[in-house]
């Protein structure tokens, strides 16, 4: 372990860059995008990144997320620098078929990813990189450097320490930052890679003091997170495939792509034709297109069974064939939700033998408002900002 | 650089489009280039991604046996976009194919048993692989037992071959077609197909079926079967669902923990038993 | 159709090479194409740069059509029916007339110049008008070319 | 206010005058999320707040929640899919608005997308509504009072008394009068987000709009979650033929959002629903706006007015303007 300062971090970053090509996290009209750099935004990037300036600007003991600041956490995951949104695959032409390349070949160096992201791509990993590899996915992962940054700022939608996770993870990181006081970071090699670009660092090493400095961010973050999910045992989920429940927290849902686009799990997508193009594209499970064929015959026709898909794909299913959560409790879903369906309170609530109404999630075992609920409108009578 | 190649489909070229029904074809398909054509090999009840240029892709399961070499063929039904597509394709047309993809009916299991074969409609054609297997290696299977049946006379699919079938020794071909079906001297039986299985009423000790056709003939099949006392585990079915990239990548598929492309599209009835409701 | 050179001279300028523009024509069957039919048949001369699609009625132009054309690569697009008053099923053009209205203006909210996309009003004897118009469509869809920024796609 | 719409809630529902109350109500994650109220003793979860943002009116299109209450008398597309859900045996349905939420059920209705008689409407006088901030949202700041104060005549049941609002003065309510009777002239543009893109030059829009439909990524929330996107079979998801690419990409982005700004023009009452759910900040209302900007100027058309006005797309006048035809 390391420790960088400002200018070291700036150096350290220019070294690491090389000439790959830089993602990081962009403030856009108060919010934040990960996005790939133009050139001229990669020097100031480099500079002094944007999101490093976030990252240490905070005021200790300042509840969490409770500045004027954008969302801590950028609006879109990683997922999409691996695996595209829109991806061409090839040309199908009348007279022959003209392959794609998989990938550019370009280095990329990936900056400021939190723990919940790159733990995504982790989940990501064990599909595509699975029984058949996704070349094209494969190569995105080898080809990216990803330089973690911690969460010192989890605000009211993330549970990520319910899901093997925290905001100090550093699963799927090649190196971890830590902000400490006065722009200083605390560098960590996490993968061989990761190990060996720290090594080519002068930097000085990390003392105790400050191992111990960032052991009591670690613990004032994991603090903050209020939220916690309880996914029910399988033989619950089993049992509460057919319940009215799923029709009763499904209602809202207005079965719009948000919580599958902006997750950093959820991968199903499309094959398209554009013309003589071939190409892949995101999808989601709560199109009522989705699993819509040619005949018409389709198996998850009515918005209960796709919301029951989405949940039993993460929670159930996937933890059948893979053995974790397809879930890193980043929040985002409920977040972005334009109608503010919480996916904390309707998984806590799948094993509760109560029929109706919503359920009351795992903050209170008695009805609801509940604790975060109640928490809320104390901050609200406080002033409406500080509920952000 | 690597091209894109799990999803990159062989070039294959049409030699024969078929006409079968009114809106069935059965095309022949040679790969373009002779490497593909030595190296791909499949099992019966395995299926590919067809795919015309600028319409898409669609999946279809390999109606030919793997004995036969040098082409391979694929029974479409007119429905949507794909298919339509198929049905105007011009003799010597270029397709794209990749796969194949997901498993096989389990031939060795069925070795030494009677095997009864129930398929409605298009259903036939997942079929048809295996049919032509088991009759090519005769010896090693007991009695056979095809019942077949179609909305009417003119949409039983193969028929020059369910002739063929219908003169073999130890095998019986049961044609049924659905009641305002058929046509003046038709022979056959009238009635649903798991009504008429039901008449038929035959043996299951010792025998397996092997299920393909609508989900709601599929659905009332495998009903028949659970009141005639058949053991799930050797009732087969083949199962149709939307798919689109073949390698349980894509989700559509998905059923229960299960991927229909690639944990399938063939189970025994005790596997997908829980998640019948869900699937058809 | 009778084609010309496909290129609008403009006196004075050093000639370069001109881009060969693609326009598409939307016309009814009824009025604009017999009109346009005509310019051929009296051998007016117009550009050839503009390929037709017979229409039952200017009414019948989806939106989605012309946005099509646009993004399969199409430099302009002309929608081209009856007078009002003439329409072959009496009111389909003023449908078309509010239409087209709409399109336009947000086509050129979004930045797509709007000389790229023109309607007009020409019956089965206007032969002359139809070579006027396709003439104007013409100059004005290479004035935009000209304004357009380089490397950036019609659509 | 929030007691009051309890109330009514268990009342109607006490008395069976409904079936389901869709109203507002809060998560345990003490958010506020659309409530669906089916027993009396139910209706203690229905909130009303200045979170209340959601323009609820658009479940009344949704068989899944209403049945084949909300299914129009024509609509016989509707009807077919919502077999299904209409065994769930919703009948009458009772819904909470606010004024600007009810411009979008006045369009529904003269669409003859529900059955007026069959819905009960609490009408919400409202202070405006807030973001996650606790800033009043842009169009609340534009709100007129007859908007926030929902017209009696449209609803069957108004909530308390009629709201004051500061700054409110005797010049708005005439010039609320006006515009009711379709009449824009003597205005000042209330378009002037729309005229600001409207006075850049062709390559600066295309810039502009590019920039954000670049962030687009097709998820549809603004499509699903407006009120006036009922369409059974969406354009968007035709496969046969596919008019639009589904992949994200500016292309295509382009065309979506054009064709939805289209199939929206002379229907859309700017509750400003597509632009709150947008993830990734497109300004949708600047888009919506412009094309009712275009409808009112050339048409002397504001939608969300009348029930028995006919949508201005599907109608025509002999007089209409002309001057861009050759």
């Amino acid at each position: 372990m390391r420790i960088l300062e400002r200018k070291t971090l700036a150096e350290f970053l220019k070294n690491c860059l090389g000439d790959s090509e830089l993602i990081a996290p962009v403030e856009i009209e108060g919010r934040l995008y990960f996005q790939q750099l133009d050139p001229e935004q990669q020097l100031a990037e480099l500079a002094w990144p944007a999101a490093a300036a976030k990252a240490v600007s905070r005021e200790h003991g300042e509840s969490p997320g409770a500045t004027s600041a954008p969302d801590p956490l950028t609006v879109n995951s990683i997922k999409e620098f691996f695996f595209p949104r829109r991806q061409e695959l090839y040309e199908q032409r009348p007279d022959g078929i003209i392959p794609r390349d998989a990938a550019d070949g370009k280095r990329r160096l990936l900056l400021f990813a939190r723990a919940c992201d790159t733990r995504g791509l982790t989940i990501l990993d064990r599909v595509f990189l699975g029984v058949t590899e996704d070349e094209s996915y494969g190569r995105a992962r080898n080809e990216t450097t990803i330089v973690g940054l911690h969460c010192l700022q989890p605000d009211r939608h993330c549970f990520c320490t319910s899901l093997d996770g925290g905001p100090f993870g550093t699963e799927g990181m090649d190196l971890a930052l830590t902000p400490l006081e006065d722009e200083r970071f605390l560098a960590q090699g996490i993968s061989d890679k990761g190990k060996a670009l720290l090594a080519t660092l002068g930097g000085k090493q990390a003392g105790e003091g400050e191992q111990e400095e960032a052991e009591q961010l670690r613990k004032a973050a994991e603090g903050a997170i209020r939220r916690a999910i309880r996914v029910p045992d399988q033989q619950t989920m089993d049992a509460r495939f057919d319940s009215p429940y799923w029709k009763e927290v499904s209602r809202a849902c207005l079965t719009c792509g948000i919580c599958s686009y902006l997750c950093p799990t959820c991968h199903c997508f499309d094959i398209v034709d554009e013309g003589y193009l071939r190409l892949r594209c995101w999808d989601t499970c709560s199109s009522d297109t989705f699993t819509r064929m040619a005949a018409g015959e389709d198996h998850r026709r009515l918005k209960h069974s796709r919301y029951r898909q989405r949940i039993y794909h993460k929670f159930s299913y996937f933890k059948e064939n893979f053995d974790t959560h397809a879930c890193v409790g980043c929040g985002r879903c409920t977040r972005w939700c334009p109608v503010k369906t919480d996916i904390v309170e309707i998984v806590n609530g799948i094993g509760e033998t109560a029929a109706a109404g919503r359920p009351s999630g795992n903050e209170s075992a008695s009805g609801r408002p509940v604790k975060a609920g109640a928490k809320s409108t104390a901050a609200k009578s406080t002033g409406r900002g500080a509920r952000r | 650089m690597t091209p894109v190649r799990i999803y990159t489909p062989f070039a294959a070229r049409v030699r024969e489009l078929r006409v079968e029904t009114k809106d069935v074809k059965t095309l022949r398909l040679v790969f373009e280039e002779e490497k593909v054509a030595e190296t791909f090999a499949f099992e019966p009840g395995q299926f590919v991604e067809l795919s015309v240029a600028g319409e898409g892709e669609a999946t279809f399961c390999l109606a030919s046996s793997p004995q036969e070499k040098g082409y391979l063929e694929c029974s479409v039904k007119r429905v949507g976009l794909v298919t339509e597509a198929i049905h105007r394709l011009d003799p010597d047309a270029l397709v794209g194919l990749r796969g194949p993809y997901g498993n096989s009916f389990p031939l060795q299991r069925m070795e030494g048993r009677d095997l009864i074969f129930v398929a409605g409609g298009i259903g036939l054609a997942a079929l048809r692989s295996l049919i032509k297997v088991v009759l090519a290696g005769r010896g090693k299977f007991g009695s056979i037992l095809i019942l077949y049946g179609a909305r009417s006379v003119e949409d039983l699919v193969y028929r020059e071959e369910l002739e063929k079938w219908r003169s073999l020794k130890g095998l019986k071909t049961v044609l049924t077609v659905d009641p305002g079906g058929e046509s003046p001297g038709w022979k056959g039986e009238i009635g649903f197909v798991p009504a008429v299985l039901e008449r038929l009423n035959p043996g299951r000790r010792n025998s397996t079926v092997i299920t393909c056709g609508p989900p709601i003939m599929i659905r009332y099949v495998l009903a028949a079967l659970d009141k005639m006392g058949f053991d799930p585990q050797e009732v087969i079915t083949t199962l149709e669902m939307k798919m689109k990239c073949g390698l349980g990548h894509c989700g559509r598929c998905n059923v229960g923990p299960l991927y229909v492309c690639k944990d399938g599209p063939v189970f025994t009835y005790a596997r997908i038993r829980e998640f019948v409701e869900q699937i058809i | 159709m009778s084609g010309s050179t496909g290129t609008v001279k403009k006196t004075g300028e050093a000639k370069a090479p001109v881009k060969k523009l693609k326009i598409v024509g939307f016309l009814c069957n009824w009025c604009s194409y017999a009109g346009a039919d005509l310019a051929g048949v009296s051998r007016m001369q117009y550009p050839d740069e503009i390929r037709i699609i017979r229409v039952p009625c200017s009414g019948r132009i989806n939106p989605l059509l012309v946005l099509k054309c646009f993004q399969q690569g199409a430099d302009g697009v002309l929608v081209s029916g009856c007078h009002p008053g003439d329409c072959h099923y009496q009111e389909g053009n003023l449908y078309a007339r509010r239409r087209m209205l709409v399109l336009r203006s947000m086509l050129s909210y979004f930045g797509i110049d709007e000389r790229r996309f023109h309607m007009s009003w020409v019956s089965a004897s206007e032969g002359k008008k139809w070579a006027d118009t396709v003439r104007s469509l013409v100059e004005d869809v290479r004035a935009a070319e000209v304004e357009a920024q380089a490397g950036v796609p019609v659509w | 206010m929030a007691a009051a719409v309890r109330k009514t809630a268990a009342d109607l529902l006490a008395k069976t005058a409904v079936d389901l109350v869709i109203g507002y109500g809060r998560s345990s994650g003490g958010e506020i999320v659309p409530e669906f109220v089916s027993r009396p003793e139910q209706a203690q979860a229905l909130e009303w707040n200045q979170d209340c943002t959601y323009n609820l009116v658009r479940y009344l299109t949704d068989p899944e929640v209403v049945g084949d209450a909300g299914a129009g008398k024509g609509s016989g597309n509707a009807a077919s899919k919502s077999a299904t859900a209409s065994k769930a045996g919703v009948g009458k349905v009772a819904i909470v608005v606010k004024g600007c939420d009810l411009k979008s059920l006045v369009v529904l209705e003269s669409e003859n997308q529900v059955q007026r008689e069959r819905l009960t409407v609490i009408g919400m006088p409202c202070r405006g509504v807030t973001d996650q901030a606790g800033k009043l949202l842009a169009k609340c700041e534009e709100c007129p009072p007859d908007v926030y104060n929902p017209r009696r005549e449209l609803c069957d049941l108004v909530i308390g008394e009629p709201v004051q609002r500061t700054g409110d003065g005797p010049t708005d309510k005439s010039a609320a009068r006006k515009a009711e009777k379709n009449d824009p002239s003597g205005q000042s543009s209330p378009y002037g987000d729309v005229e600001q893109i409207d006075a850049l030059k062709p390559v600066e829009r295309r810039a502009l709009w590019d920039g954000y439909f670049a962030r687009c990524l097709r998820c549809y929330a603004c499509r699903n979650v407006c009120p006036l996107c009922y369409c059974k079979e969406c354009v968007f998801d035709q496969h046969d033929p596919r008019w639009v690419s589904p992949a994200a990409a500016v292309a295509s982005n382009r065309s979506f959002h054009l064709i939805r700004a289209y199939h929206l023009a002379g229907r859309c009452v700017d509750c400003g629903e597509c632009e709150r759910v947008c993830p990734v900040g497109i300004p949708l209302r600047r888009i919506n706006r412009k094309a009712a900007k275009v409808v009112e100027e050339s048409f002397r058309f504001r939608a969300g007015l009348d029930p028995q006005a006919k949508s201005p797309l599907v109608t025509f006048a002999t007089e209409d303007p002309q001057e861009f035809i050759e």
